[in-house]
């Protein structure tokens, strides 16, 4: 047959429809819908070989133990350490999503190292009498350069008193916690009252405290529904603020004084109150936790019997010697006011944040020097003169501080498992440096020392094994903190704190009626560093945590303020005011706005405050 | 969709669903391809023509598709089920029959100022047909059409030799920059044409002798009397009304000159049997 | 994904999640959204248009101070075990019950997001992508190479975290066995619980703890009587918190439950 | 000057005109079209839609329309297989009309899924269970015998049918119609079933699920019946309106009216089914799930008034377009059908907003949702269209067959002003 056009359109035709008998143009379809799979802008996880690596997480003072799943050295999902003995396999939600911190958005990662460094070097030099004379002095005699440590116990604080130590004039300054050394033994307890301590959420180590909590009647002393209060044995709902008031008239309680005024304050009837200090004495032993706003809580323990047995005196972990000539530990409200000239704080480690206000008092009036370490903005960087950039979790190399629940001493590291980006600085090494001494080793030395002294065990966690730290060669001991361990000190013969006074704390807010509604501080334990992005899961995707900048109202208080579910509003106090996103929640108490500890909030807040809610 | 398929579990209930799915794809396409081949085979055969007739004559109004036997008053009401093709009507041989002697109705008929020769057959279309002694047969326009149109402004005539169907254009006509078109009374060759100035237009050798479908005799008067119904109603859709000429009656004449140009369109288009 | 054709024995996967341990502290959560690279939320997403395969819910038992009491509710797929909604209806089989396992599955990449599913399902416990996923600029070094992220437009939900099945079955096969080894496959969500409030078992295997959460008279099921066979089963000593199980107990009309 | 194309014996307005009422909807469609846009581009975090609402204005629309949109397979049943000549007079208009719907229901599905590149995989991967893959399948073929249908009409059209072998392929294929009739009626019988059962499945929505009659769920039925009955009267509804808009007599009387019987009986049946399921449902289906009744209807705004609106709104129609006094009052007539054609509107909104709202878990909450404007835009746009595509039809095609006639009987009597008004 000649080959005409309509030949060859014929045999297509022919060989178009016989195609379509043949698996080839199906087959081929199909896989047009499995290439439909991939989506612009939807990311391929990078593969690499799987391995296991160890560490201890440094987000908060629990340090609990991390296995970390890495995909070519990256973690890609952390996990608790089971059988470790203090955190028992637990891991809090900020510490499953730890790995996330440098990934943060508005991550710090440059600032002005030199300026900071020179202004620290010189603060030092003229705070110091001898050339007080020369024409650079700053610093007038009695004004001083301090570092405010966020997280005491901790290598680095040792570093900070070292240097604060050379410096003349240098104040070493901590946190307002009413006295360090102390640690509560919850195992011991049988009756547990938390006045607003988030217990059950977050305090001390999360493994630690569920592991007991089958063990001790919980009562819960709060303002607020809390998430410890919602899941106590008991709830006893008080006005807030007025926790102090009512350690004082427990306090009174066991004396068999009267508690009316403590009653009045509070809006407990006296019953309650003695009930409660009758649960404390005979069903002991009995632990006091202090809350956020009532520190001097620790005191009660001295009347219930719990003193040297639920509260223990936890000696730290052994320093190296000539360390010990160093700056004393000086509580940030015994320092005289309008004092400081030149003020480092270390954020790094999150621990408290304590109101700004609380601080710029202690600062000399006219342009104070304030330095920020910080890895993230929103801290005090907002009221810094320098910030500087510091290493986060998982990147860090740090120690971390034994927990409350920890009575043994215990030194354990949060070991570099990403590198840290370029340009963020090491607080205790810049500022030991900057002041002239040498501190850059200051992590070995005190393994080193911990392991000459021999007491207590190494547990490692690759294998779980249990080696006295006395059998262990110094170099092992140190390889095996930075491959993932804890040393734990041994439980020697328990001994009571040193004794602690009922300071009275402060009074509950006094009644304004331009500031109708009392703000009170929810998710303390949140730490107040920002979380992993992946948080949103937990605040705006399921509302199950009052997220950063929202604030819970009753749903009686919200309609009286005006303000809708999800609607923005301000929020505001004698101290200030700041934008909030107002949560309507039947589960806060009426006349309470219930906001989210973060720092813009606390600075204007502290622990409870008169405040008003309007929306925008 | 087949048992190759990646991930697809397969049940009775697929082979149902699918089953009656393909079946009823089938059968829409299946319907619509006949329709396209036979609508070829149609268009191959050069049927067009009469399938447009044939939709014309549907889409006439129903009152102009009056059976002539209606018009005569043999029968109360009928319409027309052939498109004005009575030889392969029944009931018209029915009505021939019943018929006593197809009386022509004198030498011609007069009315309106109009003259109906009776010598020659009407098409409902406004053209007569008379046979030639030579077996030829003439086609004119008969004097209703050539009051409305008046003398044509341009002609088109089929040439010599040309093929004319029945109910198909016979020929155009332009008058008021406006095309007319003629319906060809009948089936045949052309052989000669002529023009508006002579007595006819065209002459044609017929296709076949019987040419029953056209009226005569004393059929004229009726249906001519209906056109003049059918006029004024397409006249009064316009709002217009033919002038009484000088007899009292009205004018077609009259209707040709004056009446606006879409006016004049529509109802050459109604006349013409142009829908 | 579809299921493989598999030799060894069949299972049927369940959770008993005792509701009293819960603390609502929300590590499953989190741990699962590490596991399954679920994005981090889009600054326009709320609980509604949020995703999370695992979602805890605060539940009150209605009463005002001093009766109040409330349990925290982790709620994933609940593994419909009959009549399984979100299957049934999938117009593309999108939605696969593994036989081998009872875990009702989602295969993203063939989703056409008709969303019928998520009308379908009791227990609102699938999510649709109605953003992009996106993760802050070097964030996605930390996915699971185990689980594709999904694109903009197509539902998931919970599958017990197929990812960790499969490790799990590799290891097995590795180790020349047809099934898993014991305890070496749990979700994310049961291994970061801290609280060991959430088991994970065969709830054909007798001495599992699912298994035995089903004879225990003070576990129970949510929307049971759906007859859909959920493999979750809660467990309470708290006779209102049981109650929540059955929606006829359902309170009148009140403000939104928080979570 | 586009007389050329106006089909003869009827009168259209002047061009300018009818430009100037095409101006605003065709304004309204390319505002819909940028929402549409919207919603593709960005995804669907435009609409207000979320996890719990998965479904918003779309389905409630789709199944409405859709259900309005059976006007054309039933008249088209009524006309061709049933023989009931006289509704020749409005079968173009009903096939238009129903392209309109469900054309539009289409373009709107196409919007309102996550991903719809993949649509096609419904046919690739079909999963016999689901009502969706039914309601795909059938949706998508009657589309298809719908454009079918349509075409005839366009190739009658004045100009087009100048050319021999449109003409030629339009009458071949009106000679054919009968064979789409059926088959429109058959696909159109599943999906309007389909469209029911979607929501009867679920198990899990006690408030929607209803218990088998076969293989399917008695809304299946139900959604058939309830569509067949307002099918005519939406046909009617549309008929009078396009009378009215444009000021002219498009059908006898008699059309509307029977349309309106034929409704006035089906809505009579549908009632009775719809009454007896209603009872079952509260008396055993719901308490069977583990749901009490009256707490569907606990929750503001959706009261039991919905539950009575929904039955009156099909009653009180029945009781109008079956007594014959009522129903030859042009008042009348429409508005009963007015009201039918809302009362299917009501009785899909409860089955798919209602449902959608109500709580299934005792701790979850009821849900309030409203359309975001891209959504309603997207609607609007379905809207436009059909108003323009009907408009365009009805001006230069033959939409309603007696219109010349009527208008010639008119005339017998000279009218005093032209009538030219309307499109």
């Amino acid at each position: 047959m000649q080959n005409t056009r309509r030949n060859a359109l014929k045999f297509i035709g022919g060989a178009a429809a016989g195609a379509v008998f043949t698996p080839a143009p199906w087959r081929l379809i199909t896989d047009t819908a499995l290439w439909s799979e991939n989506w612009p802008g939807v990311p391929r996880p990078p593969r690499g070989e799987i391995s296991a690596r160890f560490t201890n997480c440094s987000i908060c003072p629990a340090g609990c133990g991390v296995r970390a799943r890495c995909v070519g050295g990256q973690p890609v999902s952390l996990a608790g350490v089971a059988g470790h003995p203090l955190s028992r396999g637990g891991l809090c939600a900020f510490g499953v999503a730890g790995h996330h911190l440098p990934y943060c958005p508005g991550r710090l990662t440059e600032g002005p190292v030199e300026e900071a460094a020179g202004a620290i070097a010189r603060a030092a030099a003229n705070c110091n009498p001898a050339n007080a004379a020369s024409p650079l002095a700053v610093c007038s005699p009695g004004e001083t350069i301090a570092v405010l440590d966020l997280r005491p116990g901790r290598t680095a604080s040792w570093t900070y008193r070292r240097a604060m130590g050379a410096v003349k004039n240098g104040l070493y300054l901590t946190a307002a916690e009413a006295f360090s050394g102390a640690a509560v033994d919850l195992a011991k307890a049988r009756t547990v009252v938390s006045l607003g301590a988030p217990v059950l959420d977050g305090w001390g180590t999360p493994g630690n405290v569920l592991a007991a909590r089958a063990n001790f009647r919980l009562i819960q002393v709060e303002a607020i529904e809390s998430r410890t209060a919602s899941l106590a044995d008991l709830w006893l709902r008080i006005r807030p603020g007025s926790a102090s008031t009512l350690v004082l008239g427990i306090a009174a309680a066991m004396k068999k004084g009267s508690v009316t005024g403590a009653a009045a304050a509070t809006g407990l009837t006296e019953r309650q109150i003695t009930d409660l200090a009758d649960e404390l004495t005979q069903h002991g032993p009995a632990l006091v936790l202090p809350g956020y706003d009532c520190p001097e809580a620790w005191a009660l323990n001295q009347l219930t019997g719990g003193w040297g047995e639920t509260v223990v005196a936890r000696q730290e972990a052994p320093v190296p010697e000539h360390w010990k000539n160093c700056a004393p530990v000086t509580r940030l409200e015994s320092a005289p006011d309008g004092s400081i000239r030149t003020l480092i704080i270390d954020e790094s480690a999150p621990g408290d944040y304590i109101p700004w206000n609380a601080i710029r008092r202690k600062l000399v009036a006219d342009n104070p020097v304030v330095i920020a370490f910080a890895w993230s903005p929103g801290g005090y960087r907002r009221h810094s003169l320098f910030t500087l950039p510091t290493a986060v979790f998982p990147e860090t190399l740090e120690d971390i501080p034994a927990a409350t629940d920890s009575p043994a001493a215990v030194f354990r590291l949060a070991v570099p498992l990403v590198a840290a980006p370029a340009g963020v600085v090491n607080p205790p090494e810049f500022v030991a440096k900057a002041v002239g001494i040498d501190a850059s080793n200051a992590l070995r030395e005190r393994a080193d020392a911990i392991q000459k002294a021999g007491r207590g065990v190494l547990i490692a966690y690759a294998d779980g094994r249990y080696t006295p730290a006395g059998q262990v060669r110094p170099d092992d001991f140190w390889k095996a903190l930075n491959q993932g361990a804890c040393w734990m000190d041994s439980e020697g013969r328990r001994t009571a704190p040193p004794a602690a006074d009922f300071a009275a704390g402060d009074a509950p807010p006094a009644d304004d009626a331009r500031l109708p509604l009392v703000a009170v501080l929810a998710e303390t334990a949140a730490a107040t560093a920002p979380p992993s992005p992946l948080m949103s899961k937990l605040h705006r995707e399921s509302n199950l945590r009052l997220g950063r900048s929202r604030a819970a109202l009753h749903p009686g208080t919200a309609r009286a303020c005006g303000a809708g579910d999800g609607g923005r509003a301000v929020l505001e106090t004698s101290l200030g005011k700041c934008e909030i996103e107002v949560v309507v929640d039947s589960s806060v108490p009426p006349g309470v706005v219930q906001v989210a500890a973060a720092p813009e909030v606390i600075d204007i807040c502290g622990a409870s405050a008169r405040a008003r809610v309007a929306p925008l | 969709m087949l048992p190759w398929n990646y991930g697809l579990h397969w049940s009775i209930g697929t082979a149902v669903f699918l089953g009656a799915f393909y079946t009823v794809l089938v059968i829409v396409v299946t319907t619509v391809i006949s329709a396209a081949v036979r609508s070829r085979r149609v268009l191959r055969d050069g049927d067009a023509d009469a399938v447009r007739w044939n939709s014309d004559f549907y889409a006439l109004p129903a009152r102009d598709r009056a059976c002539r036997h209606e018009l005569t008053g043999e029968v109360a009401q009928r319409e027309c089920p052939n498109g004005f093709d009575c030889r392969k009507c029944d009931t018209h041989r029915m009505f021939l029959d019943r018929r006593t002697a197809s009386t022509p109705g004198g030498k011609s008929y007069e009315g309106f100022g109009m003259t109906f020769p009776l010598d020659r057959l009407y098409h409902r279309g406004h053209t007569w047909v008379r046979r030639e002694r030579n077996g030829t047969v003439t086609i004119g326009l008969d004097d209703f059409a050539r009051h409305l149109v008046g003398r044509p402004d341009a002609l088109d005539l089929p040439r010599k030799g040309e093929r004319l169907r029945l109910n198909d254009t016979a020929w155009r006509m332009r008058k008021r920059n406006i095309d007319l078109r003629v319906v060809s009374p009948i089936a045949g060759i052309v052989l000669e044409t002529d023009g508006p100035d002579g007595e006819w237009y065209l002459r044609v050798r017929p296709e076949q002798p019987d040419l029953r479908h056209l009226l005569e005799g004393f059929e004229v008067q009726p249906w001519v009397a209906r056109e003049m119904e059918r006029i004024q109603a397409a006249l009064s859709a316009w709002g217009q009304a033919p002038e009484p000429g000088n007899n009292g009656q009205p004018d077609i004449a009259a209707v040709g000159a004056d009446c606006p140009t879409a006016c004049w369109e529509a109802v050459c288009g109604a006349m013409f049997l142009r829908p | 994904m579809i299921s493989e054709k598999k030799p060894g024995k069949i299972c049927r996967y369940g959770m008993a999640i005792d509701i009293d341990k819960c603390t609502g502290c929300g590590a499953c959560v989190i741990a699962c959204a590490v596991e399954n690279n679920v994005p981090p939320g889009n600054e326009g997403a709320t609980d509604l248009t949020g995703i999370t395969w695992l979602r805890v819910f605060k539940v009150d038992n209605g009463e005002e101070y001093p009766a109040r009491q409330a349990v925290y509710f982790p709620m994933m797929c609940q593994q419909c075990g009959v009549e399984t909604p979100c299957y049934l209806v999938c117009p593309q089989q999108a939605v696969d019950v593994d036989p081998a396992t009872g875990v009702v599955g989602q295969m993203p990449e063939r989703c056409l997001g008709c969303r019928y599913c998520m009308a379908a399902c009791p227990y609102h416990s699938r999510y649709f992508n109605w953003w992009d996923p996106k993760w802050p600029a070097g964030m996605e070094k930390t996915l699971n190479p185990d689980v594709a992220p999904r694109m903009r437009g197509v539902v998931e939900k919970c599958n017990y975290c197929h990812g960790r099945w499969h490790a799990a079955r590799q290891r097995a096969a590795e180790a020349g066995l047809r099934d898993i080894i014991p305890g070496d496959y749990a979700p994310a969500c049961v291994e970061a619980c801290p609280a060991g409030a959430i088991q994970f078992g065969d709830l054909n295997d007798p001495s599992s703890a699912p298994a035995k959460a089903a004879k225990d008279p003070e576990s129970f099921r949510l929307l049971v009587k759906l007859g859909t066979e959920p493999k979750v089963y809660y467990h309470s000593k708290r006779e209102w918190a049981r109650r929540i199980g059955d929606p006829s107990q359902a309170p009148a009309p009140k403000e939104p439950a928080r979570g | 000057m586009d007389k050329r194309f106006i089909p003869a014996g009827v009168s259209r307005c002047s061009t300018g005109r009818f430009l100037l009422w095409l101006a605003p909807w065709a304004a309204m469609l390319l505002f819909g079209l940028y929402c549409a846009g919207l919603c593709l581009v960005k995804g669907l975090n435009q609409t207000h839609m979320n996890n719990r609402f998965a479904f918003g204005l779309w389905i409630f629309l789709d199944l409405t329309v859709i259900a309005l949109g059976a006007g054309a397979f039933f008249t088209g049943f009524l006309l061709y297989i049933l023989k009931r000549k006289e509704l020749r007079a409005v079968i173009n208009s009903a096939v238009a009309m129903g392209l309109m719907c469900y054309g539009g229901a289409m373009a709107v599905l196409g919007v309102d899924v996550g991903q719809p590149l993949r649509a096609w995989f419904t046919f690739w991967y079909p999963n016999v269970h689901s009502m969706l893959t039914e309601v795909t399948f059938c949706i998508s073929c009657y589309l298809t015998v719908l454009l079918i249908e349509y075409v005839p009409i366009v190739l009658k059209n004045r100009k087009l049918r100048q050319v021999p072998s449109f003409l030629v392929f339009e009458h071949e294929l009106h000679k054919l119609v009968y064979v789409f009739a059926g088959v429109g009626t058959f696909l159109s019988f599943f999906h309007q079933g389909s469209l029911g059962g979607l929501y009867g499945v679920l198990r899990g929505r006690p408030f929607a699920f209803r218990e088998e009659l076969g293989i399917w769920p008695s809304t299946f039925f139900l959604f058939i019946l309830s569509a067949a009955a307002v099918g005519p009267s939406f046909i009617l509804l549309t008929t009078w309106l396009v009378e009215k808009i444009a000021r002219k007599r498009l059908v006898r009387p008699q059309v509307l009216q029977s349309l309106g019987r034929i409704s006035g009986l089906l809505l009579a049946a549908y009632v009775l089914l719809k009454t007896v399921d209603t009872l079952i449902w509260l008396g055993r289906t719901t308490p069977r799930s583990g749901f009490l009744p009256a707490q569907y209807y606990a929750w503001r705004p959706f009261g039991v008034w919905i539950l009575f609106a929904e039955i009156a709104l099909f009653l009180v129609p029945m009781v109008i377009l079956l007594l014959p006094k009522l129903r030859a009052r042009a008042g009348w007539l429409v508005s009963a059908a007015a009201m039918a054609c809302c009362g299917v509107a009501v009785n899909r909104f409860v089955l798919t907003i209602q449902t959608l709202a109500l709580p299934t878990l005792s701790f979850d909450r009821f849900l309030q949702y409203l359309p975001s404007w891209q959504e309603t835009g997207t609607f609007l746009a379905v809207l436009a269209s059909a108003v323009l595509v009907y408009s365009i039809s009805f001006r230069y095609f033959e939409l309603f067959p007696e219109e010349g006639d009527l208008r010639r009987e008119l005339l017998r009597a000279p009218v005093t002003e032209p009538a030219l008004a309307g499109k």
